[in-house]
């Protein structure tokens, strides 16, 4: 087993990336490479009021951890986090973090990549639009691209 | 066996999760969502196109076809949107 | 010419990530994706004291902004900031940030990697080691996986 | 012409910056890093792989054979590092 720092939350809360960074750096010289990605709430032309993030609780960390554990069989890593918000977003607010720290830029990059394709096609989330007329836009298609985006990874 | 339902599958049924007791010749995954649709009209309409249900099997994706024995929770929803 | 927020700093002081990326962020709804890279000085096992960083004062940000704009022509990007610090630099401690904002996450992520390929290949700075034993390890050499990731982006 | 040097060129050479007045045959980079290597031991050292010399005219990388017309300002520096 790789003992690389790990964490995966699931939380109704916002984010702080700089602290969730700190945690990853802090205390080393090894670390030569911080990717953070930040995935955020858009407004859509200003259609959308708010997203309603719906999860399986328990299997969405599961999930995630699996990916995670993926990634750092396959890339040599140095830590990496991963937060998912659910419950109520409003446009400009984060949604997802994930940080992947490595020695050198290259594997910090693609691991985050992966981690992003994942998350996207396998955990266990759903997202359910609400309009500022006060009607439901509906539940967030799956888009074909992003399976097509995880499916580079199987090689 | 416990079953959970999500996103617009949830809706559809009307219920979050329920526990069920299929009879013995639903063996698989394919076989549970095929006897789940015939209970009724909200489980034909959530289940009207079962080829695009993913399904988990004790909070591990599973493939279509995959056995049930062993199982005590399966879940039912539509392709994921996170990220 | 496209209208992006591109900042292009080269400093001697630290950088802060989360003012950087709020200066890209807020008061918008329209950012999707938020990549940032940071890349830190190692301390090579212990046996590393100090980087210090020359820099070639006027080409060295007007060859940073040519590649972010290179990147903007390129992708989608919302918003870049890129800083390079110079002097010296202790193990543990930040050299060189990267920011890209977009609606979608491929273009956030290629344009970060495009950017650091370019920027590691392109930019007028030179590192020299400083060893714990007071010896100069001399002079950092470039790295042909270097000049290999940056020639992937020639298409 | 000014010309700058940075890194170990800099180093060997011996100092950042100089001002030169090369004849009217050199019209190249490439004929200006020879015309320099000529110019003394720390010159031919600083150049003695003029392959691996980057040139700069005007703070703008310049390949070899680049001509020096109307060129201010040329800068030699070994392969860069930064990032």
């Amino acid at each position: 087993m790789v003992d690389v720092p790990l964490t995966v939350r699931v939380q109704r809360e916002a984010f702080d990336v700089a602290a969730e960074t700190a945690r990853l750096t802090e205390g080393r010289t090894d670390v030569g490479a911080v990717v953070t990605f930040t995935g955020l709430c858009r407004s859509e032309g200003g259609e959308l009021a708010a997203l309603e993030l719906e999860h399986y609780p328990g299997m969405a960390e599961a999930e995630i951890e699996r990916t995670a554990r993926a990634a750092i069989e396959r890339w040599p890593l140095l830590g990496v986090t991963a937060v998912h918000r659910h419950g109520r977003i409003a446009p400009g607010e984060p949604i997802v973090l994930v940080i992947t720290t490595s020695s050198h830029r290259v594997a910090a990059f693609e691991a985050a990549e992966f981690l992003m394709d994942f998350l996207k096609t396998r955990a266990p989330f759903w997202k359910k639009e609400e309009r500022h007329d006060g009607t439901t836009g509906g539940w967030v298609d799956a888009r074909d691209h992003d399976d097509a985006a995880a499916a580079r990874w199987e090689k | 066996m416990k079953i959970r339902y999500f996103a617009w599958v949830r809706e559809r049924i009307g219920k979050a999760e329920e526990v069920v007791d299929p009879p013995p010749e639903v063996a698989t995954t394919t076989d549970l969502l095929l006897w789940l649709k015939s209970r009724g009209e909200e489980y034909d309409w959530a289940l009207e196109r079962p080829e695009v249900i993913r399904v988990a099997c004790d909070q591990v994706h599973a493939a279509p076809g995959t056995p049930l024995a062993g199982v005590s929770e399966v879940a039912l929803f539509p392709p994921m949107t996170g990220g």
